[in-house]
């Protein structure tokens, strides 16, 4: 019978003693790692530089055109946040219920009713409020919209238990539909070339926080409500309480919270988040109420939210970098005369590279024994 | 060293999780033909170490031999091709299948599937072994013990000759293991081998013909079983000497602190599970519950914890009615503590950290939490202190408890409910997977939450368990309490007469 | 000194039809004018001043939206940058913007006529993808039309709610002949393909917009290729202005090659209708 | 609103048409399902339709034959399959990511490649396609012998592929371990599946059936490519899928109930030109929610969709 001597838990890091050689060699592959989406847009650029090439282009020029056009000028910046501004809402709108465990694929639709709303506000309530009032009642009349057309899912999940993904982007189609049917029956302006409703009142305009431009302080408040989503998760009992019901119901009830009620809430604020971008297109964007208006911000929000890996602060950075993306990615086809559609399959590819980028973790342990197998070799001369 | 033939034999075997060692330098033989014991304390990395040589996990270091001959197991298939077969910790099912789709699954046979004759061919082996299976049931209906030898059944229809069996005793009924070990002794002598893994040292003595005994990831000794005894073993183990028999003041019995009367409610089928069940329990008693799985006995336990709707019947704790009332309000004004059966699944939050997982039941309310704030410093506090004082093996209380080993798990639960001085504590299966430190760890704190004054409903299979705690026990058969008696006067021959319903 | 143009469209150039037309036009205008060109497609409307504005700072002189919905942006670009010339295809008069819009229901009626005339059924119908105003005048000109020709006649609209999904317009289509219609006018941007090759199925005729193909009757060339031209002409010569330009049916010319299913009598009554037009005997819009 | 289907030319017409609108539904339901069933969420099914079109497209075009087509619009769709399975399956890459953006590429990567391959051509290609194939006898039967009996060859393909998805899935042994992998990876693992494998080629088999879809609308529907031809069909079958339980005989008859949906709702329209289209636009949208609202009981999907398997995860 052998007895052996008793561990402790501490000293049980893989070999403490590893040559320096080998120490420097592992911080620059934890370095390298930390760059990964860095490398992952690299990777997608010299790809899409064939393309580019077969476009009839030159892509460092294309490529410098891209990244001058999103970020380093006046205007660039100023469209690149606007066009963060719903892709950021939007991905709130899919990260919120996602922490409760729902997944809503139904943002657009719930973009379109928060437009709707928000319109119908804007023209008819009375003009007698302060316009400041006013505008603040359009905005609530879109989270409001929002969040109604998100508590139908919702609430079909919460009662009849019936799947939310599918009735979330079903109703999307309704949704749009739906727009189209009330702007063709009763809103659209008289003799107009497209279906659009008249123009909003102009103090209900959103003001703009960068002149000239068309930064509204819709961008401003979408970072807000980011900030404010991530305070709600990592600092209060309802982000907790709808986190745990994400992780395991049976554990919610089992901790006493109300799943029904938290599901309810969550995909209603995440509605709200999505509503709200909706009344942002119309009070800062596009002053009306135009039939099929969203170029698919629902389903670019579900991107934003998986490349922040579902928080709500990286949505900002995840949000801005894919705003940067498309109207760098116009700015480019405006500068050097490349195919749209070419540019179009450069940003699927990009996307597809950082969420690759984002699979590779890095496991210490796992490097130190490469390192280790590396230097084998090299000692023994 | 080996006159046997080794049938299979780990050589340094190392595996570590994210830096963490949870094998370090094991070496192992298993002799042809034997019954192999693995005993070590919960997160000891007994399963871990199983795992490897089942394929599921690739060790960092080390050498396989399986009859000598250096093999690699990088999948599960691999490791039946070497004929070896195993029976998880957690038992891994399809629960959506019937017994005969998960017994075929994975067999290579003709491509058109004749579930007609395999489901003969599983009938005729069962009888063979003796099991009482119906193989068209779903597995999800199946009682666990059930589930087991359906488990072991798949083994054997697969032709393994070295059965890996990981804690097979945990999910058990004290009827269901005598012909369980009556099948084990048949396995061996039909010259198959079997590495068990177990907690319960009584059956190693009486089973095993070596044992391995891990700490901390390591082997501490490699023993023949005849040459050893159960409290040696134990002080391998732990480390220290356990002392099996508790010390018991008499109890100093107080007002009821719960009062179920005439309940009534249904199991998930929809079929009736409590039938005009009544209990009390007063302050600083331990009433045992005693009976064979699935009497009722989960069901009772969650109407009263309130996870559960009763259909009729009241639940009355400390004197208040409580049927309108949700978990949290009964833990919090009716200061109920409540241990579930599941843990996995019920009582934890596996994808969380330890911390949070310690006020799971309690972070809305002060001090962790004010105006809808959360306190993090304080919860983490606090899960320190109790993580400390219940001995949770654990790299810190930011780890997920997901990680945790099963045992470690279950500290976790018991730590939450005990620590908020309840004045009813219901503990459903308290040491189910548990290591004796930690059986006997658990027993002293629930009899020092008893002499505090609470009244405690203790729900077990295990007699042995329940002779030793309790004051009185309670006899459930068929959703009902058949019989009442204090401890003094309970045989396990009168209990078992109680328990399968032939005297009231 | 060579102008530069640059248009935002919201399709894409190879439809073969108004997205199509529009581009033709650009490359006109290089050739012939001399002019530097640029365009992007498939322009969505949340960034519809952000491309126009952008060609506007870049120094293009004559910045086009091609299609009514980009005249809120139009209207915006032409005051942040009073020295641009702001151009919107089919847009609504807008003050500071010039506009240029056929009189679709002229086209419309002629064409209504020519399907009156071959029908056999008395039944033709209309599709588009969406509704807008370009449309409804041009098949209100066309029930007119028809109903000059055939009093009792009667017009189908249907909408597929895609501007590029072929195989919905040939569904729809095919659904329409067997609800009697057997002339058909597409207003599409590539789903025009899908009416037409319904039609070449189960022998019925469209009268086009812009496209031609066999069974085509004959095509209104609401060509804004030469308007475009035209307009980069205009602007050449220091004269185009901010106002609505209308481009009426003044000649055949405007109409594609007749069918041999189109009589020579039926030439001849479209001509007559274009002259009573032109001298305001005929509203084209009732008939 | 419903005398078209007392008159036997129009109620043809009407059921051909709901068939042909849903036999691209029917064919990416099917490839979606079999992933599904096989744990691995495939939320690009939009992209594969549209990658198996242009594939159907380029072949024809340089092979000239609508076989040719066929050829190159299953290796398209492999393709896509194969991606999808490196990523999802052996990098982990989260799935619906990887869905959307293979979307997002197919889109522009088919618009533009269909510009640089067929140049000047665009949707006046006029392709080879196949022709319909009548089943003698049957297809004299009035009404349903045109519907069923004279269709595209594609169409037969679509209702065998169902069958076949059905007997594969529910009688056969590698049915069972699919069904398996897509509820308990880690049982099957166990029980000796080779769960990896296993769902690459269910992966694979399933983009190639979605990319079936694209193929028959160039091949037996328009004889054309257009630029993002699959016009939102890929989601519908999502939604076709759960719909029909991820049972594929329930998911075939939901593909049809919205495939007919869709040509009913063309016809309300030109009768009825007072109300807004949109009312009708959104009949199919709307009768798939009450369907899925009104049956009864919950429908679960496979319980280990979308999430990938990784061994030594606890
Ligand atoms: N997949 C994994 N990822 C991370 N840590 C793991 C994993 N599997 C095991 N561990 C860790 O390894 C240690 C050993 O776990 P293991 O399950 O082998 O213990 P055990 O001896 O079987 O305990 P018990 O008696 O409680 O079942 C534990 O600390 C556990 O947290
Ligand atoms: N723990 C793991 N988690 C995720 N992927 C793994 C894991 N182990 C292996 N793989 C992947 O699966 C592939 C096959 O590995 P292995 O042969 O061990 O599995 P398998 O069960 O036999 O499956 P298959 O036979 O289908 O490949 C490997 O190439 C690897 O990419
Ligand atoms: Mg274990
Ligand atoms: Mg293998």
């Amino acid at each position: 019978m052998s007895v052996v001597g008793q561990p402790s838990v501490k000293a049980q890091t893989p070999s403490g003693a590893e040559p320096r050689a080998g120490r420097v060699a592992q911080s620059l592959i934890k370095f390298a790692f930390m760059l990964k989406t860095v490398w992952a847009v690299l990777a997608a650029l010299i790809l899409g530089a064939f393309l580019v090439q077969l476009a009839g282009g030159r892509p460092v020029a294309a490529y410098s055109a891209l990244f001058e056009g999103a970020f380093a000028d006046y205007y660039g910046i100023s469209s690149t946040l606007v066009r963060m501004s719903p892709l950021l809402l939007a991905s709130l709108a899919v990260i919120i219920p996602l922490r409760a465990g729902l997944f809503n694929i139904g943002a657009e639709g719930q973009i379109y009713i928060g437009a709707l709303l928000s319109t119908l506000v804007a023209l008819y309530l009375p003009e007698v409020l302060p316009s400041w009032i006013h505008v603040i009642a359009c905005i609530g009349a879109g989270a409001l919209g929002g969040a109604l057309w998100g508590l139908i899912p919702a609430a079909l999940k919460a009662y009849r238990g019936t799947n939310e993904i599918i009735t979330s982007l079903l109703l999307s189609y309704v949704a749009v539909y739906t727009v189209g049917a009330v702007l063709h029956a009763w809103l659209m302006e008289p003799g107009a070339p497209y279906p659009y409703s008249r123009e909003i009142p102009d103090a209900l305009v959103l003001p703009t926080f960068l002149s000239e431009t068309e930064a509204h302080i819709g961008v401003l408040i979408a970072v807000a409500a980011a900030l404010v989503i991530a305070v709600i998760f990592r600092q209060t009992t309802l982000g907790l309480s709808i986190q745990t019901v994400g992780h395991n119901p049976h554990a919610a009830v089992y901790a006493g919270l109300d799943v029904k009620r938290l599901t309810l809430s969550s995909f209603a604020l995440g509605g709200a988040m999505a509503g709200l971008a909706g009344a942002f297109e119309v009070l800062g964007l596009k002053y009306r109420l135009f039939d099929h208006f969203s170029p698919g911000y629902g389903m670019q929000g579900i991107i934003v939210a998986f490349l922040a890996a579902l928080s709500p602060l990286g949505s900002i950075v995840a949000a801005f970098f894919l705003a940067g993306l498309q109207v760098g990615a116009g700015a480019m086809q405006r500068t050097t005369g490349i195919d749209t559609t070419m540019v179009e399959a450069l940003q699927g590819m990009i996307v597809l590279f950082v969420a690759i980028g984002l699979a590779f973790r890095y496991h210490p342990e796992r490097w130190s024994r490469r390192v280790a197998a590396w230097q084998k070799p090299t000692q023994g001369e | 060293m080996q006159a046997v033939p080794s049938r299979i034999s780990l050589e340094g075997i190392v595996k570590t999780f994210g830096g963490f060692r949870a094998n370090d330098d094991v070496s192992i033989h298993v002799a042809e033909g034997s019954i192999h014991a693995i005993l070590g304390e919960n997160g000891a990395g007994k399963s871990t170490l199983m795992n490897i040589i089942y394929g599921l996990y690739q060790p960092d270091a080390g050498r396989i031999l399986s009859r000598g001959r250096e093999v690699k197991i990088s999948n599960p298939r691999q490791a039946m091709a070497l004929g070896i077969g195993m029976v998880h910790q957690h038992f891994k099912q399809v629960d959506t299948m019937t017994v005969t789709e998960n017994v075929v699954l994975g067999l290579p046979g003709r491509p058109v599937l004749n579930l007609a004759q395999d489901r003969k061919r599983i009938i005729d082996l069962a009888q063979e072994l003796g099991f009482d299976i119906d193989p068209d049931q779903p597995m999800w209906s199946l009682p666990i013990g059930m589930q087991q030898r359906v488990e072991i059944l798949k083994l054997l229809y697969r032709q393994a000759d070295l059965l890996i069996l990981d804690e097979p005793t945990s999910v058990l009924t004290p009827s269901e293991i005598k012909p369980f070990f009556n099948l084990l002794s048949r396995l061996r002598s039909s010259g198959r081998t079997i590495v068990l893994i177990t907690h319960k040292l009584d059956e190693v003595m009486e089973m095993a013909d070596r044992v391995t005994v891990m700490r901390l990831g390591r082997v501490v000794a490699n023993i023949e079983a005849s040459e050893t005894n159960s409290r040696e073993l134990a002080r391998l183990m732990v480390g220290r000497d356990v002392i099996f028999d508790v010390t018991r003041t008499p109890p100093r019995i107080g007002s009821p602190v719960l009062e179920v009367a005439d309940l009534v409610a249904t199991d998930e089928r929809g079929l009736s599970a409590l039938n005009g069940l009544s209990l009390t329990v007063k302050a600083g008693e331990i009433v045992g519950i005693a009976g064979v799985d699935g009497n009722g006995q989960r069901e009772l336990a969650e109407t009263i914890a309130g996870l559960r709707k009763a259909s009729a019947g009241t639940v009355k704790i400390c004197g208040q009615v409580a049927d309108r009332l949700n978990p949290a309000e009964r833990k919090r004004r009716l200061r109920m503590g409540f241990v579930p059966e599941d843990r996995q699944k019920v009582g934890l939050d596996l994808d969380s950290d330890i911390a949070f997982n310690m006020v799971l039941r309690s972070f809305r309310l002060p001090p962790f939490s004010r105006h809808g704030w959360v306190d993090f410093a304080k919860i983490k506090t606090h899960a320190k202190q109790l993580a400390e004082r219940y001995d949770v093996r654990m790299r810190g209380v930011g780890q997920r408890a997901r990680d945790l080993s099963g045992g470690n798990q279950q500290k976790i639960i018991l730590a939450r409910e005990m620590e908020d001085e309840p004045e009813l504590l219901i503990v459903s299966q308290p040491t189910k997977g548990l290591d004796v430190g930690a059986i006997d760890f658990v027993q002293r704190t629930l009899l020092a939450q008893r002499d505090r004054g609470t009244g405690i409903l203790y729900i077990s299979t295990e007699l042995e368990e329940l002779l030793m705690v309790a004051d009185r026990l309670a006899v459930i058969f068929n959703g009902r309490i058949v019989g009442e008696l204090p401890v003094s006067e309970a045989t396990p021959e009168r209990l078992g007469l109680l328990m399968t319903g032939k005297a009231a | 000194q060579a102008v530069k143009v640059a248009v935002a469209l919201p399709g894409v150039i190879t439809d073969k039809a108004f997205n199509q037309n529009v581009h033709d036009g650009l490359v006109k205008a290089r050739e012939t004018l001399g002019a530097e060109v640029a365009f992007t497609e498939n322009v969505s409307q949340a960034e519809q001043v952000e491309v126009m504005s952008d060609y506007a700072r870049r120094g293009y002189q004559i910045v086009v939206g091609a299609g009514g919905e980009y005249t809120d942006a139009a209207k915006r670009v032409a005051t942040r940058f009073p020295k641009v010339r702001v151009v919107v295809l089919n847009g609504a008069p807008t003050q500071g913007v010039a506009t240029v819009n056929f009189k679709n229901e002229e086209f419309g009626y002629v064409l209504g006529l020519v399907a009156g005339r071959v029908t056999k059924t008395g039944t033709a119908a209309a599709i588009s993808a969406q509704q807008f105003a370009a449309f409804t005048t041009a098949v209100d000109g066309f029930k007119a039309g028809l109903k000059a020709a055939k009093p009792d006649g009667d017009v189908l609209v249907a909408y597929t709610n895609d501007w590029a999904d072929v195989a919905k317009a040939k569904e729809a289509t095919l659904n329409l002949i067997s609800k009697g219609a057997d002339v058909f006018m597409p207003y599409l941007d590539a789903g025009w393909v899908g009416v037409v090759q319904a039609a070449q199925e189960r022998n019925a005729h469209t009268v086009g917009i812009l496209h031609e193909s066999d069974n085509n009757l004959t095509t209104a060339r609401l060509d804004f290729a030469r308007a475009l031209v035209d307009a980069i002409g205009l602007f050449q010569k220091g004269q185009l202005e901010a106002k609505d330009y209308r481009i009426g049916l003044t000649s055949t010319d405007q109409l594609g090659p007749f069918n041999s299913a189109v009589p020579e009598a039926v030439r001849q009554e479209v001509q007559k209708a274009i002259e009573d037009i032109k001298s305001g005997k005929l509203n084209p819009a009732k008939g | 609103m419903f005398d078209f289907l007392l008159d036997p030319a129009q109620l043809t017409d009407f059921l051909s048409t709901g068939l042909r609108l849903s036999i691209p539904l029917i064919f990416a339901a099917m490839g979606g399902l079999v992933c599904e069933r096989s744990g691995v969420f495939n939320i690009a099914l939009e992209g594969q339709i549209l990658f198996g079109a242009f594939g159907a497209a380029v072949g024809a075009y340089f092979l000239g034959t609508p076989t040719g087509g066929l050829g190159f619009a299953l290796l398209f769709g492999a393709l896509s399959g194969l991606l999808l399975a490196v990523l999802g399956i052996t990098l982990r890459v989260n799935q619906i990511v990887i869905g959307i953006a293979v979307i997002l590429f197919s889109t522009g990567f088919t618009s533009f490649m269909s510009r640089v391959l067929f140049p000047g051509s665009g949707n006046s290609l006029k392709l080879q396609g196949f022709g319909p194939v009548a089943i003698p006898y049957l297809s004299d039967i009035p009404v349903l012998g045109p519907v069923l009996f004279s269709q595209d060859a594609l169409v037969y393909v679509a209702l065998l592929t169902v069958v076949a998805v059905y007997l594969v899935l529910f009688k056969t042994r590698i049915g069972l371990s699919i069904r398996a992998i897509g509820e308990n990876p880690s049982a099957a693992d166990s029980a000796g599946v080779p769960v990896f494998r296993l769902r690459y080629a269910c992966v694979i088999a399933g983009s190639t059936l979605a990319s079936l879809g694209g193929a028959y609308l160039v091949l037996t529907q328009v004889f054309l490519f257009s630029d993002n031809m699959s016009a939102g069909k890929g989601f519908i079958a999502l939604a076709a899928i759960v719909l029909g339980r991820w049972q594929p005989q329930l998911a075939f008859l939901a593909c049809l109930l919205f495939g007919f949906f869709d040509a009913f709702q063309l016809r309300l329209q030109f009768n009825h030109p007072e109300i807004p289209f949109q009312v009708f636009a959104a009949l199919p949208y709307g009768v798939s929610i009450l369907a899925l609202v009104g049956l009864m009981g919950q429908a679960h999907p496979p319980a280990a969709v979308g999430r990938p398997y990784d061994r030594e995860m606890r």
